[in-house]
């Protein structure tokens, strides 16, 4: 697909903002184990990786400076409500920077909030694509890999700031682990559904298994989940400099599994 | 507006000094105007396309601000019924490309791309000195050579064979290259050409398509056969390619290439082993008819035909007896079967066919190739006589057909031949279309000083001293009729002629003026006329007549008008042949040479080392070297291709879609290669076209291979364009 | 804007206008040099580097590039080639590469509007970066002898809406296709001029808005 | 207007590919180079019994359930009650999404406006009575713009080998395939 890379960096920006905010609304306003500091660093993150998203997606416009108009068929779209969504999660986001600081139901219902217009969004995102005319992609896995995509990222962006901030480590090896594993399968379980689908769907299929992106993160993926494997049973792998691993090999193997997405996606 | 000095208010400029030394000054190319014109300002007026084609469209011009807006076919033409084909509408991006011949100008040094721009007057000054100069060294304008042929049939065009007559007698590249042979087929048997009206055809019940692609290059006949189907005809292709033509027919018949002629005369055996002949009409209208008959009885069987033509035995019958069982029937002989060695003959056992079954003079019958009786034109600004004392004593021909080569040969250096000193190109790229591309470069190498008129920068172009710019249709007058059906256009300018561009009828003015300028009486060119008074003149006072007209006005109220009397070809039964009857011997077609019956005459023999025959019809997005190279085209087409069986393709290891190189003993290109069905296993297919900005073009594999007819009516023979064979290897 | 600006402005317009309309092609060596020189003098104020690139340009060129000149102008701005240049604004600006539709009737009527008339109307199009260039000068002319208001006005919208808005692409093809350092210059010339343009705009806007 | 349903019916036994609607379209509308509002296609050479050159000729399907008009996030796209399918270019932004929903990839960027473009059905042309461009130019008179509520469907089919599945958008485009062609093939 043509310009696709604008929305490379929107799908996976979008979605690494929403996992990082969802971690936060567990880690801090659920079960306030972040530092102020290490909460506020990383919520400014997800609002700038927010914003950064949406302006690259505006490239991805004929005419950037009528964005706006992308509102208007709410009733129908799918883009439109991921517009909306993601432009109300921002705002909440935005709005969590000035209530992570107090403590209690406030802070529970925005981060709540936050979260919901989050998944809605990634929701929004992954219903754009499965459409019939992109056989490849009208099925579940479109939404289960981008719901993935912001499940993995999330917790490891958040781990990666505190890191930064020096404030104490917070285990997720268990649920990284897992998490890896599932995108391993679900990217199995993409190619098995293109081949058994149509024509297009297997030339979708065929596409993704010669794309060197697609080994290249094939590579990334069996060495995270080792690498994170390893870490639940071996203590001196519990760190941050290991979650800063782990989170440039996901964010690395995202981006390149998003420009496979879309290059390799056949038209009816 | 007034010249602009030194100014006040430029005090002190030592630059605008100099600047305005040179050339005018500002606001002269302006002039004061109280008018802002107003948008939506639009008429229409008539113009006709003049290309190379069967069907001689006359167009309606919709025109606003001076500019074309948009075309559309003529609807008072029934025969196209007011629409064009996929070339016609392309004309606005034609005469508005930015990249059109603007000015005269010439080259210093032919290929060296260093072009100056000159004046219409210095550019005809320059004609005019080198014809003076070669009339003085050799007593006679013969060194000066035309080659002219298609690429424009408005009837004015015919001005620049008339400029050269108005010099002086000259070499004149003579014939055609893609008819002939059928031409003389006719003319030996009829006479001459004459088809039935084509519009005729929706009354035939049986129509033979023979050797012609009517969907791609005579759009509105077939859809006259599409109708014709639909009142119940039955239509039957019959081409060695299974053409779209052939997909929309009822029948395809595919006949090994390059032996219709045994094909007819085994439909002409059955028909007379089973009696379904037309006796009758042969003793009345016909001589010879004994002899072609002892000929099939003696020399033609069913399984002979058949295993020439490839094609069962019992289809012949069928297709025989359906043939002379339908009243009527019609055969569409086209030009690509007769582009062989024994095309002629074949042309000749095909009117015989439809001779002896009764078809001729009847309507829907016919046995139509061509016919120029609509031309009922003056060719006015052709018809010029050579200034007095004029040295030479007659113009020269020498064979268009294989023009470099005899160029080459003049220009040996034999003193008792005359060279070629001076050449003039107009409505040809033959460095792009004749064949043996590289001995056309040769060719004009041997020669002096070239002067090329064209609308597009071309690869003659490129290799000429002198380009003169030439308007389109749309820019000037014009008189149009068609090879086909028998409509006759007028063609009145839609627009301003962009830049300096001029008709040929301009061209031969200008030059004349300057010619007798310079020395007196040394052009007979007249210079006094209006283009529309030219228009006028060309149009003769029997069409006027038969159309009730007083003058060329009245055409201008419908752009067009149908000569009439031609439903039924030769229905009178008057024969143009020096019997006056169908002349199944004739004495005439055995004086140039060839068998006086219309016998089998044995197909090019396929050379060992290159088994596979090339065929290069012409190709539906352009005409020869026209229309492909504008963007409207390339955008729905711009890539060359071969056409190859699979079965073919897979024992050459070629896949759909790969790079393959097709070879012989005089040149190769490399295109893609296509899988289609629709070809035969023992030959490629590759439409000939001019690709703007690309190295590919066929001719480079075609050799110059004479058909074995043409000479009596044209002049030369033809083309044997379908009898060319190659190999092919993948890249 | 200061006069001085705009008159060494109508200096270089006159200077490209006459490059356009083919009348420096056949100038002798020493006539072309004398002009360069002046203009150089004429542009001693000139602070764009990128005009004063291409006038160095024009002093580099050695009599013999010099006399190429016409060959190098003709394939890029008149043919019989493929124009490598097309020197037509609708060429650039039209979708279809079409010359003589709404893009050029629009500058046709910007002429009018102005009370001018191409006398060859319909035979060149009316946007040939040589009659633009001219309708420039015409209109500066005007405002520098007489002052009036409109003819400024109508000099700045003219070259914000037709000529600066494609001669920057044309330039840029003027780069490609060709390496004669004139032609070279004149892209730089008036790319140098586009660029001033665009810098008194947004001072413009900026005291406007100030 | 209200009970009009306007719909193209194709002659596949007509139209021999030229491409005459493509470039008579693009003339009328002066599109982009880059850009067509007909598509002429090559299909199956078997698509009706022996082998044979087929085309097929579309341009908007105008959809019962256009795709287009789904993904739209600026709702520039409107399913008129004539029939029409109808992309206000106002309103388009140029995100490309109705390119990548319609199963038959009906609009097409304009590299110029930066927005999407696609058939009218020449609503204009049709509301003073007059035929859209496309069926006064084919010289075979393939094309045909018809009243799909007052036309008689019979021996038409709304789907073509090789072209989109119409299910996905209930496309109204109706097409006469070819007869097959009796061939004699040369065996060698």
């Amino acid at each position: 697909m043509e310009h696709s890379f604008t929305l490379v960096l929107f799908t996976v920006l979008s979605q690494l903002a929403i996992g990082g905010f969802i971690t936060l609304f567990f880690l801090d306003a659920l079960k306030g184990k972040l530092s102020p500091k290490t909460s506020q660093t990383a919520a400014v993150g997800v609002v700038v990786i927010g914003i950064v998203a949406v302006l690259a997606s505006l490239f991805h416009l004929g005419h950037p400076f009528h964005a706006a108009k992308a509102l208007l068929n709410f009733g129908h779209s799918w883009l439109s409500r991921e517009v909306i969504f993601f432009a109300i999660f921002i705002v909440i986001a935005i709005i969590y920077l000035f209530v992570s600081k107090t403590e209690g139901g406030r802070k529970k219902i925005v981060a709540g909030l936050g979260t919901l217009f989050g998944i809605l969004t990634v929701y929004s995102t992954a219903m754009i694509y499965t459409i019939p005319s992109m056989p490849a992609w009208n099925n579940g896995t479109t939404l289960l890999a981008f719901m993935l995509t912001a499940c993995v990222l999330g917790p490891l962006f958040v781990q990666t700031i505190s890191g930064f901030t020096k404030d104490t480590f917070i285990d997720c090896s268990r649920y990284t682990t897992t998490i890896i594993g599932a995108l391993i399968v679900v990217n199995l379980l993409i190619i098995s559904v293109a081949h058994g689908g149509s024509d297009e769907a297997v030339a979708t299929g065929l596409a993704i298994c010669t794309s060197p992106l697609f080994w290249i993160k094939a590579v990334l993926y069996v060495l995270a989940f080792l690498i994170s494997g390893r870490s639940i049973c071996n203590s001196n792998l519990k760190n941050t400099n290991i979650a800063t691993i782990l989170f440039v090999l996901m964010l690395v193997a995202e981006f390149l599994g998003r420009i496979v997405f879309y290059a390799t996606g056949v038209h009816l | 507006m007034g010249k602009f000095s030194r100014r006040d208010f430029l005090k002190g400029s030592a630059a605008l000094g100099a600047l305005v030394g040179v050339g005018t000054g500002v606001g002269s190319s302006f002039k004061k105007t109280k008018k802002v014109s107003a948008a939506g300002n639009t008429k229409q007026v008539f113009s006709a396309c003049p290309r190379n084609c069967y069907d001689t469209c006359s167009i309606v011009t919709t025109v606003g601000d001076g500019t074309i807006k948009f075309i559309t076919g003529n609807k008072n033409c029934t025969y196209t019924n007011g629409r064009l084909c996929v070339k016609g509408y392309t004309y606005p991006n034609y005469v508005y490309s930015p990249d059109r011949v603007k000015y005269p100008m010439k080259q210093e040094g032919r290929g060296t791309g260093k072009w100056t721009r000159i004046t219409w007057d210095e550019a005809f000054e320059m004609i005019a000195n080198k014809i003076f100069e070669i009339k003085k060294e050799y007593g006679s304008t013969l060194p000066i050579a035309l080659n002219k042929y298609s690429g424009t049939f408005n009837t004015l065009s015919y001005g620049i064979e008339g400029t050269l007559s108005s010099i002086g007698y000259t070499t004149r590249a003579q014939g055609t290259p893609c008819w002939p042979a059928g031409i003389d087929s006719q003319t030996f048997d009829f006479g001459t050409i004459v088809n039935s009206d084509p519009e005729a055809m929706i009354h035939s019940k049986y129509i033979l398509v023979w050797g012609a692609n009517p969907a791609w290059n005579s759009v509105h006949s077939m859809n006259i056969l599409q109708k014709a189907k639909e009142n119940g005809a039955k239509v039957v292709v019959i081409d060695p390619i299974l053409t779209d033509t052939a997909a929309n027919a009822d029948e395809y018949i595919e006949i090994k290439t390059s032996t219709d002629g045994a094909l007819a005369l085994g439909m002409a055996k059955y028909i007379l082993d089973h009696n379904l002949h037309d006796m009758d009409w042969m003793r009345k209208n016909s001589v010879g008819y004994q002899e072609y008959l002892n000929y099939l009885n003696n020399n033609i069987t069913l399984e002979w035909a058949s295993e020439k033509t490839g094609i069962p035995v019992e289809v012949i019958e069928r297709l025989a007896r359906e043939y002379a069982a339908a009243k009527p029937a019609c055969i569409w002989i086209g030009y690509g079967m007769q582009r062989h060695t024994n095309g002629g003959a074949a042309v000749r056992s095909i009117d015989a066919l439809a001779a002896m079954s009764g078809n001729v003079g009847v309507l829907g019958g016919g046995a139509n190739y061509a016919q120029l009786d609509s031309w009922l034109v003056n060719y006015s600004a052709m018809a010029m006589s050579p200034p007095e004392g004029s040295g030479g004593g007659a113009d020269r021909m020498i064979n268009i057909n294989n023009f470099p080569a005899q160029v080459l040969d003049l220009n040996s250096g034999d003193p008792n031949k005359i060279p070629i000193k001076m050449l003039w190109v107009a409505g040809r790229n033959p460095i792009a279309q004749d064949p043996e591309t590289s001995v056309s470069y040769k060719a004009f190498d041997s020669i002096d000083f070239v002067v090329t008129a064209d609308l597009w920068f071309n690869e003659t172009v490129a290799q000429s001293d002198l380009v003169l710019p030439i308007s389109s249709i749309f820019e000037t007058w014009g008189v149009h009729a068609s090879y086909w059906h028998y409509w006759l256009h007028i063609n009145e300018p839609a627009i301003d002629p962009l830049y300096e561009t001029k008709c040929d009828v301009e061209i031969a003015m200008g030059l004349s003026k300057k010619m007798n300028e310079m020395e007196p009486g040394s052009c007979t060119y007249p210079t006094d006329r209006t283009m529309e008074e030219w228009a006028a003149m060309e149009i003769s006072q029997d069409f006027l007549n038969s159309k009730g007209m007083t003058s060329y006005k009245d055409l201008l109220k419908t752009g067009t008008a149908k000569v009439e009397g031609y439903d039924a070809a030769w229905a009178d039964g008057v024969f143009r042949t020096p019997s006056g009857k169908y002349e199944f011997l004739s004495e005439k077609c055995a004086s140039f040479g060839h068998h006086a019956l219309p016998v089998y005459v044995e197909a090019k023999e396929v050379p060992t080392d290159r088994p596979i025959r090339l065929l290069t019809p012409h190709w539906k997005y352009g005409l020869h070297s026209q229309f492909q190279n504008l963007s409207w085209m390339q955008s729905v087409h711009n890539e060359p291709f071969v056409e190859i069986h699979p079965e073919l393709a897979q024992k050459k290891g070629i896949a759909d879609g790969d790079m393959v190189k097709v070879h012989n003993h005089i040149g190769f290109v490399e295109l893609r290669a296509k899988h289609t069905l629709t070809v035969p296993k023992d030959a490629v297919v590759i439409y000939e076209a001019w690709y703007k900005d690309q190295k590919f073009n066929v001719n480079y594999l075609v050799e110059a291979t004479p058909a074995d007819m043409g000479s009596c009516a044209t002049g030369q023979a033809g083309l044997a364009f379908h009898d060319q064979f190659v190999n092919i290897d993948k890249l | 804007m200061g006069m001085k600006n705009l008159q060494r402005y109508y200096i270089l317009y006159l200077f490209l206008q006459k490059f356009y309309a083919g009348e420096l092609n056949r100038l002798d060596f020493e006539t072309w040099e004398n002009l360069i020189q002046s203009l150089q003098q004429d542009c001693m104020d000139e602070e764009n580097e990128t005009i004063w690139q291409g006038l160095r340009r024009f002093v580099e060129s050695t009599s013999e590039q010099q006399e190429q000149l016409e060959f190098a102008f003709n394939s890029l701005f008149v043919g019989p080639g493929k124009l490598l240049a097309p020197p037509y604004e609708s060429a650039y600006l039209n979708e279809n590469r079409v010359l003589m539709q709404q893009e050029t009737l629009s500058v046709r009527k910007f002429y009018e509007q102005a009370g001018l008339e191409l006398i060859c109307k319909n035979h060149e199009p009316d946007d040939h970066i040589a009659f633009e260039l001219e309708f420039v000068c015409y209109l500066l002319g005007q405002y520098l002898q007489t002052k009036e208001k409109e003819m400024i006005q109508m000099y700045h919208t003219f070259l914000k809406t037709h000529l600066f808005r494609w001669a920057g692409v044309h330039c840029e093809a003027i780069r490609e296709h060709s390496d004669h350092p004139i032609c070279l210059g004149i892209a730089d010339l008036l790319d140098g001029l586009i660029q001033n343009g665009q810098t008194e705009e947004t001072m413009k806007e900026g005291n406007q808005n100030g | 207007m209200a009970n009009q349903k306007y719909g193209f019916i194709i002659s596949m036994e007509r139209c021999i590919g030229c491409n005459a609607c493509t470039i008579s379209c693009k003339s009328y509308y002066n599109l982009n180079p880059s850009i067509n509002r007909r598509f002429v296609r090559e299909v199956e050479e078997t698509l009706v019994g022996e082998a044979k050159r087929c085309h097929i000729s579309t341009a908007c399907n105008h959809c019962e359930e256009p795709g287009c008009a789904k993904a739209c996030p600026t709702g520039a796209y409107t399913k008129l009650d004539n029939g029409i399918v109808k992309h206000n270019q106002d309103r388009c932004i140029g995100c490309k999404m109705c390119a990548t929903a319609c199963p038959y990839g009906v609009p097409q960027f304009d590299p110029v406006k930066k927005k999407m473009d696609k058939c009218s059905l020449c609503v204009e042309l049709l509301e003073v009575g007059e035929e859209t461009i496309c069926m006064a130019s084919c010289p075979m008179e393939a094309i045909q713009v018809v009243d799909l509520n007052e036309t008689e469907t019979i021996g038409l089919v709304d789907r073509v080998n090789g072209f989109v599945n119409p299910d996905i958008t209930k496309s109204t485009t109706l097409f006469k395939l070819p007869d097959a062609t009796h061939t004699v093939r040369r065996d060698l």
